[in-house]
C-alpha cells in the first residue's frame, strides 16, 4: 500500500493516542484546523479535545507547560508548527527537558516528543528555511531522528513517542506529501523503527554518501544517474537518527568503497556533515582512498527569488556531479 | 466628527471625537485604501497563477489600519509589523512595483528579490518580521532609539491577536513603562490568528487593556478616520513624554490567513459577508465623503479607476522586471556589510567558494 | 487569628483570618523554620569552607514560605521552584543530609551529586530550575497533567520578584486560565533580583496583580501561618475547579543572591537589620507560639536544640559520604532512562567511549 | 603592563563608549550592580544610566530592544549574564539581528554585539555551563570571535563593537581573572584585532593543534610537557575567530606538521572540532600522515561534582596525553 509521510505521521499519532492515554498531542493549529500542513488532520474528531489541543502562539510557554507534563508523567507530542518557532522555546527543549534526568541523578525521566518540519520548504526565506539537526544533535539527554520515507516517518515517530527520553522528530515540508510504498509490518500499529540505525537504501561500492531526509531521495536519484553515466555504483545511506549517530554503518560502508560524501541541506559550518566527516576519519582515516567530502546548503540565509534559492541548497544534478568529482569521473 | 464607537479607554482621557482633515487628505486617504486593496488583490491573482511563492498574507479588509496610521505620523517616525507587511509596506512610501515586484521575486523587488512577501523595509519601516511575535521586543528597540538619540518621534509597532499572547510583547511593555518609551504598542485584532479565533487563544481580549500598568485605547480599525485620530493622539501623547500606550485596532481579514488558507474552515461564510457589507473601511469612508460633500459618487469613481489604473501599471511592470541573476556575486551580496565581508563564502560544495574583492 | 495585614486581594475574596491549627502543628512548622535556618547557615559555612562549588542561593529569611506551603498542603499536590530550592526540597521529604550532600557533591547527595545547589528533586518536587523563570511554565504543566488525570491536586508554583518579568510566565498565565488549570502562580517577592531592586525591575511591583484577568493574593510571607492560610486557601481554589491563582509571597533575602554576593552594595545594612530584627519569620512564630501559650519559652529552645542537633548530625553525615567514583560508568549514567541509552557515548577523545551494557 | 582578561574587556567597553555615542551597554546587573562578573566595573559611574542600562530579567525582550536600537541606527552592546541565558533569546539573534540584512535586501544593517561567559565554569552544573561556539558559529549574518588572552579579548571586543554586523563575543569566566601580558600597541585605545585571522601562539612542526578560548592555553601548557618530555614541537594555532574560520592558517599549519588535533570544551558531537577536521580533510587530505582527531568536552550534561566535572572536560594531561598517542609517543 502507498501512504505519503503526511499519512504516515498521521497513523503514527492516531496509533500512540489510541495506545496509551498519557500520549497527548499539543500545538498551533493542531487540533480544529487539522494542523498547519494537516499532519494531524482527523485527531481532534478521534480523540476529543482533552488528547488533541490547541495551543496560543507562544512556543515558550507551551513548551515548557509539555515538559511539565512530561516530567509529570505523561507523554506529550509537542508540534512545532516550523522547527524555526521552537528557537523561542529551545530553552526548555535543552535546560528543562534534555538535562533534567541527568540533573536530578536519575529520579526525574522526561517523555516528550517534539516534531514538526524542520529545514527550508519553497519560497519561505529566511526565518522560516533553518535546519536545526546539528544544534539539536548536540545536546546530550536528547535523541533526534529525521525521516525519509513514509516508513522511517511512522517507525521513528512511534518510536519517539515510546522512548522515554525527550526527542525531536525533525520532519520535512516538502516530502509530507511525497508516495512511498509502506509494507505490511510497517502497517501494523506495533511497527517502530529503532533508533540509532542507518539503512543503506541503495547498496554501492564505490563512493558512500551518508545524508538524511529529503537528501536521501535526491541522493538516490543521483547514484541512479551516476550508474547510468558512468556504471558506478554509490551506496546511499540513510542515517534516520541523527544522534545517536550510526558511527558502525559509517565505518562498514566505507571500509568496503573507500569514499566519503555527506548530503545535507543544512548550512555548511558545522553542519551535520562535518560531524559524520571527522568521525570518518578519527576512526576509519586508513580506509578512505581520497578526501571524504561535504555537500551542504549555501553559507546564506534562504533568499526567497527562485534561481537564488536553488543555488542555496543541493540538487540532484550538483549531488551527481559533485561525487562524480570525487570520484574523478570529471 | 467621529462616530461614538471610535473608541474605548483603558485609563486614558478619549482622544477628541472631532478631527480636522482636509477634503484633500480624505481623498487620499480613499485613493490610499483602494490601491492597497488592489495591490493585494493583484498579489492574490498572481499567487493563483503560481508566480509568487511561498506565503502570502494579505490585509484585504484592514487598509484603514495602514492607511490611517500613516496618514497621523511623519517620516520620521518608525513602523513595524509581522509578515502581513504589503500596504504599511506601501503607506511607508514602498511602490506598488517594488512590492509587487518583491513578491514575484525580481531583482527591482523591494528586498531586490531576497524577503518575499513577509520581509519588506524601507526608510523608516522595520519589516515585514516572519517571527510572531518578535517585531514587538524590536519595536520597543526603535523607540528606544528615539529616546536615546532625543528624537520627539514614536514608534508604531503591530502585532495581531495572536502574537499578543507572546511573552516577548509583555516584556516588551515592561520595558517600555520602566523606560517610559515613545512606543505605541497595536494590536491589530482581526479576530483570528490562522485558524484559532480570538478568544480561543487570548484569556483577555480587550487587547487595549493587556497593557495593565500601560494606558489602552481600543480604536475602530474599519474607519480609517479613527484610526488616524488614535494614533495622531497617541504620537501626541508619546512626544509628551507620558510613555507608552497600547492601542487596539478592531478590523477583520476577509481572506485566509494566507494564500494556502481558504479561510472558512473555522468561521462561517456569513461572519465574512456581514463584515464586508457592514463594516467595510473603502466604503465606510466613501459614504462619509459623500454625506460631507467632500467628492460626487463620479469623482470617486474616478478615484477607483485610477488607482486600478495605477496598479495595473504598477504590477505590468513589475512582471517585466528581471528576477535577480542566479550567480554566486548576487547570492552572497549583503549576508553582512558590503566591505566588512569575510574572505570568501562557502556555497554547497567544497569548491563553490565565492571570493569577496576587497 | 491571623493579622489583619496578612492578605490583600485583587478580585478575588480574602481567605479567612481564622485558621485551625493544632498546637502539633504550630511546633512543627517552628521547628521546621529552624532546620531550615540551620540548614542554610550550615551550606554558608561549608561554602566558605570552600567545600561547596560554583553557585549556593540560600533562603535565610524566607523559611516561612517554603514551610507554610508545605504545611498546606498534601505530599500528592506538586512544588517547583527556582534554584533557591534547598528549603523546600527538605519541606518535600528530602533529608538535611542528602541536601547537603548535594551542596557537598556527595554520590548520597539528593541528585547523588549530579544537580548541585540548584537542582534537586524529589517526589512531588520538581527542582530547582537554574533559568529565571522557566520554571513557571513548567509548573503549569505539572498543574495540566494533575487536570489531565482528573487529580484534585495543585500544582504550587514558585519565582521570584525578578523572574515574574520572563514573558513565559505572562505566556503561562494565559493558558492557565484558558484551560482552568489548578497552577497556583506565586511570586516569593524578596525585594531583590540580585542586584535589582523590585522597582528597578517591574513597571508594577503587585506581583499579585500581575495575573491582570487571573484573581491574585498577597500574602505575608515572613508569616508562616499567613502563608498556609493562604495557599490551603488557593488549594480548595483550585480544587473547586475555579482555575488558577497568583499569589504574592513578600518576604526578604538576608543574606547575598548567591554565596558570591555580599549583598550590601545595592541595599543598606539598616534595611537588612530592620527585616531581621522586626521581621523575623521564625522570632514572630515564636511571638505566637509563646503568646498562645502553645508552648514555652523553654520547650522552644528545645526545639532549637533538637533541630540544631539533628542538622548537625545530617551535615556531619554528609560530610562523611564519599563523592561519587570519578568513572565512565557514573560519569554516564542517567544521560538517558536506564535501558535506553545508545550503545555507546563518546567522552573527550575518540578513545573515550563507554559502552553500555544493554 | 599586565592585563586580566576582565580589565582587558573593561577598557575595551570604555573606550568604545568614549569614542562613540551610538555605542551603549545593556544587560542584566550591569549598571549598579558592576556586572555578575564585574566586566562593566565603573562604567556607569562614568557614562551614566543613559549609556550603562541595567534591564529586568527578560533575556528576549531586552535582546529584541538592543536588536531594535541597532536596526534603528545605535550600535548596543548587548551583555547575557552567561550565554545559556541566551537560548531564550536566541531567536532574536539569530532571525532579527542576523538574517535581517540579507532578508532586506542589504538595506537595513544592523551593528550588534552580544557578549558574555560560555562554556562551563566551575561547580555551575547542566543548565549553566553549555559551550554555544558551534551553534553560533552555523549562522550566516553572524561573525563569531572568542577570545583567550587579554589582547585577544581587547581587539576582539573592540572590532565587534565597530564592525557593522551582529557579533557574538565569548568570552570565558574562568579566564576573567587570568593575567596576561599586554602589548604597548594593545594598550591604545585604536587597538583592534581582524576577524578571521588565527595566530600561532606557539609555533611547532610536528603536530597543528587547533584550539580556542581557555583551551588554548591548556594547549600550550600540554605542548610545553610534551616537549619536554619528547621533544616534539606542538604548533598552537589560536582560532580567535569561529565565523568566519581562518581556513588558510590551518592548512598552511597542517602542511607543515602533517598531523592535526583539535581541542575544545564544547559537546564532541556537532561542535566546533568537527567542522576544523572536516575542512582539513576536504581541503587538505594529502598533507595528512594521521588520523585527525578531536579533543572536546564529553557528551554528557555537566555534572556537579567535581571529579566528574573533571572528567567532561579536556584538561591539561588529556590534551597532552592524547597528543602523546596521536604522535604514537605512548
Ligand atoms: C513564533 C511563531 N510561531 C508560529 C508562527 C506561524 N504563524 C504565522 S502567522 C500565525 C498567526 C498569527 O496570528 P495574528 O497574530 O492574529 O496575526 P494575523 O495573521 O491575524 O495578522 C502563526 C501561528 C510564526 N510565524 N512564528
Ligand atoms: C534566564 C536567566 N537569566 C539570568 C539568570 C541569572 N540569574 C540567576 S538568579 C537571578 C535573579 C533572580 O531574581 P528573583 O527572580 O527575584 O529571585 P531571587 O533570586 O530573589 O530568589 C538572575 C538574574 C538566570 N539564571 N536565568
Ligand atoms: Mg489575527
Ligand atoms: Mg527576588
Amino acid at each position: 500500500k502507498d501512504y505519503t509521510v503526511r499519512d504516515a505521521l498521521n497513523e503514527a499519532l492516531a496509533e500512540e493516542l489510541e495506545a496509551n492515554d498519557k500520549v497527548f498531542v499539543m500545538g498551533e493549529e493542531v487540533a480544529q484546523y487539522n494542523g498547519a500542513y494537516k499532519v494531524t488532520k482527523g485527531l481532534l474528531d478521534r480523540f476529543g479535545d482533552r488528547r488533541v489541543i490547541d495551543t496560543p502562539i507562544t512556543e515558550m510557554g507551551f513548551t515548557g507547560l509539555a515538559v511539565g507534563a512530561a516530567l509529570s508523567g505523561l507523554h506529550p507530542v509537542c508540534e512545532f508548527m516550523t522547527f524555526n518557532f521552537a528557537m523561542q522555546s529551545i530553552d526548555h527543549i535543552v535546560n528543562s527537558a534534555a538535562k533534567t534526568l541527568y540533573m536530578s541523578g536519575g529520579i526525574q525521566p522526561c517523555n516528550i516528543t517534539f516534531r514538526g518540519p524542520n529545514g527550508f520548504a519553497a519560497g519561505v526565506a529566511a526565518q522560516h528555511s533553518q535546519d536545526y539537526s546539528a544544534w539539536y544533535g548536540s545536546v546530550p539527554g536528547l535523541k533526534v531522528v529525521s525521516p525519509w520515507s513514509a516508513e522511517d516517518a511512522k517507525g521513528l515517530l512511534k518510536a519517539a513517542i515510546r522512548d522515554p527520553n525527550p526527542v525531536i522528530v525533525l520532519e520535512n515540508e516538502l516530502m509530507y506529501g511525497q508516495v512511498f510504498p509502506m509494507s505490511e509490518a510497517a502497517q501494523k500499529d506495533d511497527f517502530v523503527i529503532p533508533f540509532g540505525k542507518a539503512k543503506i537504501e541503495r547498496a554501492g561500492s564505490d563512493l558512500t554518501i551518508v545524508t538524511m531526509s529529503r537528501c536521501v531521495g535526491q541522493s538516490i536519484v543521483a547514484a541512479e544517474a551516476l550508474k547510468k553515466k558512468y556504471g558506478v555504483e554509490v551506496e546511499v545511506l540513510n542515517l534516520r537518527s541523527i544522534k545517536p549517530l550510526d558511527l558502525d554503518a559509517i565505518l562498514k560502508s566505507i571500509k568496503k568503497t573507500h569514499r566519503l560524501m555527506t548530503v545535507e541541506s543544512g548550512f555548511p559550518s558545522y553542519g551535520v556533515g562535518a560531524e559524520i566527516v571527522a568521525l570518518a576519519v578519527e576512526y576509519g582515516f586508513d580506509f578512505l582512498d581520497a578526501p571524504p567530502q561535504r555537500v551542504t546548503g549555501a553559507d546564506v540565509p534562504t533568499p526567497y527569488a527562485q534561481g537564488l534559492e536553488e543555488m542555496a541548497f543541493p540538487t540532484e544534478s550538483l549531488i551527481e556531479n559533485h561525487a562524480a568529482k570525487l570520484l574523478k569521473l570529471i | 466628527t467621529l462616530s461614538d464607537e471610535s473608541f474605548e479607554t483603558y485609563e486614558l482621557d478619549p482622544p477628541p471625537y472631532t478631527l480636522n482633515v482636509t477634503k484633500k487628505e480624505l481623498k487620499q486617504m480613499y485613493y490610499d485604501m483602494v490601491v492597497v486593496r488592489q495591490m493585494e488583490m493583484a498579489a492574490d491573482r498572481l499567487y493563483k497563477e503560481k508566480k509568487i511563492r511561498g506565503f502570502c498574507h494579505l490585509s484585504v479588509g484592514q487598509e484603514a489600519v495602514a492607511v490611517g496610521i500613516e496618514h497621523a505620523i511623519e517620516r520620521a517616525d518608525d513602523v513595524i509589523t509581522s509578515y502581513r507587511c504589503h500596504g504599511f509596506a506601501y503607506m511607508r512610501g514602498g511602490t506598488v512595483r517594488s512590492i509587487i515586484g518583491e513578491l514575484l521575486g525580481r531583482r527591482g523587488g523591494i528586498a531586490y528579490g531576497k524577503g518575499g512577501s513577509m520581509h519588506m523595509f524601507t526608510k523608516g519601516f522595520y519589516g515585514g518580521n516572519g517571527i510572531v511575535g518578535a517585531q514587538v521586543a524590536v519595536g520597543a528597540g526603535l523607540a528606544f532609539a528615539h529616546k536615546y538619540t532625543g528624537r520627539k518621534n514614536a514608534s508604531i509597532i503591530l502585532y495581531g491577536d495572536g502574537a499578543s499572547n507572546q511573552g516577548q510583547v509583555f516584556e516588551s511593555f515592561n520595558m517600555a513603562k520602566l523606560w517610559n518609551l515613545p512606543a505605541l504598542f497595536g494590536c491589530e485584532n482581526n479576530k483570528y490568528g490562522m485558524g484559532t479565533s480570538a478568544a480561543r487563544s487570548s484569556a483577555l481580549t480587550d487587547y487595549y487593556k493587556r497593557g495593565q500598568y500601560i494606558p489602552g485605547l481600543k480604536v475602530n480599525g474599519m474607519d480609517v478616520l479613527a484610526v488616524k485620530a488614535a494614533v495622531a493622539y497617541g504620537k501626541q501623547w508619546t512626544n509628551n513624554d507620558n510613555g507608552p500606550l497600547v492601542l487596539e485596532y478592531v478590523t477583520y481579514r476577509y481572506g485566509g490567513h494566507s494564500m494556502s488558507d481558504p479561510g472558512t474552515t473555522y468561521r462561517t461564510r456569513e461572519e465574512i459577508q456581514r463584515m464586508r457589507s457592514t463594516n467595510d473601511p473603502i466604503a465606510g469612508l466613501k459614504q462619509h465623503i459623500l454625506e460631507w460633500g467632500v467628492a460626487s459618487e463620479e469623482e470617486l469613481k474616478n478615484l477607483d479607476k485610477e488607482a486600478r489604473a495605477y496598479v495595473n501599471e504598477e504590477v505590468a511592470a513589475a512582471e517585466a522586471m528581471p528576477p535577480p541573476e542566479a550567480n554566486q556575486q548576487i547570492l552572497f551580496e549583503d549576508i553582512y556589510v558590503k566591505g566588512t565581508e569575510p574572505d570568501f563564502i562557502r556555497g554547497r560544495t567544497p569548491d563553490e567558494l565565492f571570493y569577496f574583492k576587497h
